[in-house]
């Protein structure tokens, strides 16, 4: 065991693909010669060169599209999206080709892509970059969508779904980065089909992923003190979701509750509490809560954006609430 | 007074196959709008016709191992490609045995075996698209090229900015070709941009370029013979031009309410099958019975297809979910 | 009374608003000189001149990016955008300026902007036109999101959506251009923040909109016939939902079925669902359920669409599950 | 050997509000990186410092009721359209007295009383804004300018061609101003566009342009005054490209691998205050005290809005869902 910070993690994750796979490349805007925004690249312009660590103009449309066609051609390419927010400029491509294009053409054509970005709000940047839109993403037939949210799952998924012949995006939480964890000295490759039971438990069920789940397993912390017993699950994977994990765990607890940090209205939780309501509906002993953004663009001042996001002391409240309620 | 016809600067044999080309895709199209009155063809049906000396002068002009990428006006691209008749037809029936299994219908005609990728209803979604095959093909060190597609419409598009400049900083092989039928739907050109000179702006991108007169299936040969040979030589991308003209509506949906008669029937006189005919005969290359042998052939060509298509299976329902993901051997 | 068609009702409220405020105009492609793609503006542009009828380039970006610029510039544009297809490309300003600028500019703006489109499937349009995505748009806080499934409703929301000092999004189901109601002679502005009860009904009630609701509708004369009573319910208004109307319904029958174009997983239907959990559990003698379409890129062929989508038959058995499901 | 700096053509007045205008942003910014370092100021912060002349020369050029688009690095821009220093430093600092009260932060400052519409974070994103600004006037009647400023980043998007497009083709009128630092992020200007030569691309829309040396405050101006002049007369829109250079990293997160330091060390050289001030001493406009008083009423402003900012209140956190929508009367 080493220990590794979430960062270096994806960084060794991508120093191994593109060692062991000549047709893996990286492109994307400032993956080269600025080292990556998030600097999970640094380095790799250096040791793979311009070819296969390219730098794009600010064209996230085309970037994106021509990373699908390189697919096509034989490629395995990683197209990193800076982040989810500018991604909006690149949906046409990834709904529209990505996604139906195997459908489309009656299974001649797949492609293997992989599409990263950073999501997430709470480093005060304000309405227009602190999206989380991966639940979006999650709704749409023909890509997968996973939500690394340990220093394990950096490292251990972009290797498999490099091996998916289908789309596959990934979502780091921005706030991520910089988490440490150790990890096993020959850490690789992780399911990328299963969630995760993150903590066991026997009175309530928590359901995160990506930048919830620290925040879940802080508030499972706090009411075990209170005598409060959570279990929390990490989804990892947000399509397709892992139903069998997440009922086996609520059919045990009877209670849930969701964290997601989209905004309520619409948000992954929501599909989260109608599959819990489809196929546990009678286990209840109470109905599922959710603990989302508020829905309001994301404010810059700190005090604004604590009480704009999902934190521990709410999901304590919407926890302890589970049996306060009727 | 009409000048004498140029001769065509082709040999004979090849002239005459791009005439049955050409035939090829107006005698499908003329069947396709039948078989929609006949509610046989449903969805979106955009026809080529008029537009078919482009596809069936760039076609012949591009190797197996080339890609091609195009829009939802892409019968005759596909059919030029070497897609059979059959497979085609049967798709836009929505049958079992067409090109996607009745996924696609008309707009989303794909083929793996002749590298044909479509087949697009996004405007302009093909560029990208075409930037991608041909960096796969110059990271994989393969001498080819990417043939993309599209309206003169797409040039408004993000993407297209997006596409050529990409494709000119990468100097990757793609020959843009835009197909400048002066009407984006019901849209004219001048309405459309403030340069109406499409070459200028391919020149903006650093993007060599050539105009051609897309109503002369000689010319469109020759150009994109040399353009295909540009591309190769230089690796780089180039911007060819074909003006033309749609003589049927948009869509079966559209009134027409944008362009007068007299246009249209003046653009009619230049008909691609027509005028290059008349030179054919002109130069004692084509008999009146020979031509009428060509157009049998490819009536012919078409009702097979379309008998096949009508004979067809339907894709059961249960297999409805069948190709959202590939399969894989079980977790 | 006379009839109406949906379509002839969306051109007299355009003609009305353009008459009645010199601030309103309309743009998009092949508003004008075509007549409308569905032909909802035909007669416009002779009407009202090219000024105020302005067709655009295939430009979605821009010229819905340009309609956030007119209506902060004292203009009151609706902006039609001609599939909900297309509309993936202009999703960055509608989220990043149009919902957010209000709130990011501490309310010293705000966007009186309206944008049409047409939604959904049904026309063997295939994989690219037929997206029924109006419940990603519900997620946005700082839109209000419209789905007009009656003439009555085509008629009139125009002008109070006009009025609204804040963005708001109008879908149009492709399939209602054509049907045919009676409408009021001197009929005109409708209420824009509530559901209706189109059918009452004391056994189940079936939530629909837009394209959902005629086929909801159908279901429930089916049912009528063996004896089960569904209330209908129309959402109308996507977003913000009118959750008071919902529940009281409910909370009635006890039992509900979601019924809504878009694919399952993510769909609005699951947002329903959560909020019916959230605030009607206890109400409830049967886990609610849906009708979506199915995960895939809708399909050409008639029979494989048909398949795909939501239909009374399935809508039928679902509230037939009802009671048989435990 | 170095030439005898050219002498200013403004009037002396004007040219020592100009300097006045750079340092103010100059003593701005040097003191919100100094509050970021003691974490006043959060989030990103894209400082303008090395670029002053652009915003300096071009505002004033403007008439109040022009609207004015701009980006992230807009500090500069918002206080020389008259914002006030201290509401521009407390909306960095999330107080209720920002011009934002908090809710926009650096990269969004606004300002209805100026027609400042932003602070835009998305590249490219204020361009369509801009247009539909300028058609509302166009509508209306009113002879205005829309300015709108973005990075040489931006014209690679989608946004910069169908904007120009769009603008060009109705005629409004918009004055497109590029800063062209050379850089986006850590990109150069040469890696990201095929064309390097911006002028060239807005010709291709049919645009006219001016390319203007962005590090001279009054060759800034002069160009500013001529092309608003032009944007009036025609009415259409016009392409200014600034050439300038950051002297600072591109946010205070970026590790500045991409260029040398030679490079920025150059650039200094041609600091815009720096040369503005020995061309205004050699002239006999400025002694060295009048500059330093000047540099100290700069620096007073600066504190005295840093002061304010810091007493400041903090927005309730109950008034968090404030402005999503507008209030109206209950139904
Ligand atoms: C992004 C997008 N916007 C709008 C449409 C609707 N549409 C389909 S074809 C068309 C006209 C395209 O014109 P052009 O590119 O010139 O091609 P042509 O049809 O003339 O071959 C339009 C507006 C679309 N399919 N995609
Ligand atoms: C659409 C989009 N993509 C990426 C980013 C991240 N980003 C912020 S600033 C920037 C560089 C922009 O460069 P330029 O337009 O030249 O402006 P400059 O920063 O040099 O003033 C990038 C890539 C963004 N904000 N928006
Ligand atoms: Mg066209
Ligand atoms: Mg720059």
């Amino acid at each position: 065991m080493t220990a590794s910070s979430y960062r270096e993690a994806l960084r060794q994750a991508h120093r191994e693909a593109l060692a062991r796979d000549p047709r893996v490349f990286l492109m994307g805007e400032d993956v080269g010669k600025y080292g990556g925004t998030y600097a999970v690249s640094k380095g790799l312009l250096e040791e793979f060169g311009p070819q296969r660590i390219r730098d794009t103009p600010l064209s996230e449309l085309a970037f994106v599209g021509a990373g699908i066609g390189a697919a096509l051609g034989g490629m395995r390419p990683i197209v990193e999206v800076m982040t989810v927010n500018f991604s909006l400029l690149a949906l046409d491509p990834i709904v529209n080709t990505a996604a139906a294009l195997r459908h489309m053409s009656g299974g001649q054509f797949h492609v293997p892509l992989v599409i990263r970005m950073a999501t997430g709000a709470g480093r005060q940047l304000a309405a227009q970059h602190s999206h989380s839109l991966e639940g979006w993403y999650a709704h749409i037939p023909g890509i997968k969508v996973l939500a690394p949210a340990t220093v394990e799952d950096a490292r251990g998924m972009l290797w498999p779904a490099l091996q998916d012949p289908d789309p596959v995006l990934m979502f780091e939480h921005a706030l991520l980065y910089n988490l440490e964890q150790e990890l096993p000295a020959g850490a690789g490759e992780v399911d990328i089909r299963r969630a995760r039971i993150r903590r066991p438990g026997r009175d309530v069920t928590l359901v995160g992923y990506g930048g919830t789940l620290e925040k879940s397993l802080e508030a499972a912390r706090i009411l075990a003190q209170q005598g409060i017993e959570a279990e929390v699950i990490d989804l990892r994977v947000l399509r397709p979701l892992d139903d069998a994990t997440l009922l086996e765990s609520v059919r045990r607890t009877r209670r849930a509750v969701v964290v997601d940090e989209g905004w309520r209205s619409g948000s992954l939780a929501a599909e989260i509490m109608a599959r819990i309501m489809e196929q546990a509906f009678y286990d209840l002993d109470a109905p599922v809560a959710r603990v989302c953004s508020e829905e309001v663009p994301i404010p810059y001042a700190k005090h604004l954006e604590e009480a704009a996001l999902p934190q521990p002391a709410k999901i304590v409240a919407a926890v302890q609430n589970l049996w306060g309620n009727r | 007074m009409t000048a004498a016809p140029a001769p065509v600067p082709l040999p004979r044999e090849l002239a005459l196959r791009l005439l049955a080309s050409m035939l090829l895709i107006r005698r499908f199209e003329e069947r396709c709008a039948a078989l929609y009155g006949e509610q046989k063809i449903r969805g979106f049906l955009h026809l080529y016709i008029g537009e078919e000396a482009v596809a069936a002068g760039v076609m012949p002009a591009l190797a197996a191992e080339d890609a091609v990428v195009a829009t939802y006006r892409e019968h005759g691209h596909a059919l030029l490609r070497g897609m059979s008749p059959e497979s085609v037809m049967a798709e836009m029936f929505g049958k079992r045995e067409g090109c996607c299994r009745g996924r696609g219908g008309s707009m989303h005609l794909f083929d793996a075996a002749t590298r044909f990728y479509g087949g697009n209803a996004i405007v302009g979604g093909g560029l990208p698209l075409a930037v991608g095959l041909a960096l796969a093909d110059r990271m994989q060190g393969r001498e080819r090229v990417t043939a993309c597609f599209f309206g003169e419409g797409a040039v408004a598009e993000g993407a297209f900015h997006e596409s050529m400049n990409l494709a000119a900083l990468w100097r990757l092989p793609v020959l843009f070709c835009c197909e400048n039928n002066l009407y984006a739907m019901g849209t004219a050109l001048a309405r459309s941009e403030s340069q109406t000179d499409l070459c200028a702006k391919a020149a903006s991108y650093g993007v060599p370029t050539l105009r051609v007169d897309g109503m002369d299936v000689a010319a469109v040969h020759q150009a994109a013979v040399t353009a295909r040979q540009a591309v190769l030589e230089s690796g780089a991308p180039l911007f060819a031009e074909f003006q033309t003209y749609r003589f049927r509506a948009h869509s079966m949906f559209d009134p027409e309410l944008y362009r007068d008669k007299a246009e249209v029937e003046q653009w009619k006189q230049r008909g691609p099958i027509h005028n290059f005919t008349a030179r054919l005969k002109a130069q004692g290359w084509l008999s009146e019975e020979e031509f009428l042998e060509l157009d049998r052939q490819a009536g012919e060509r078409v009702e097979a297809a379309s008998a096949a298509a009508e004979a067809g299976e339907w894709e059961p329902a249960a297999d409805l979910l069948k190709d959202v993901y590939t399969p894989r051997e079980p977790a």
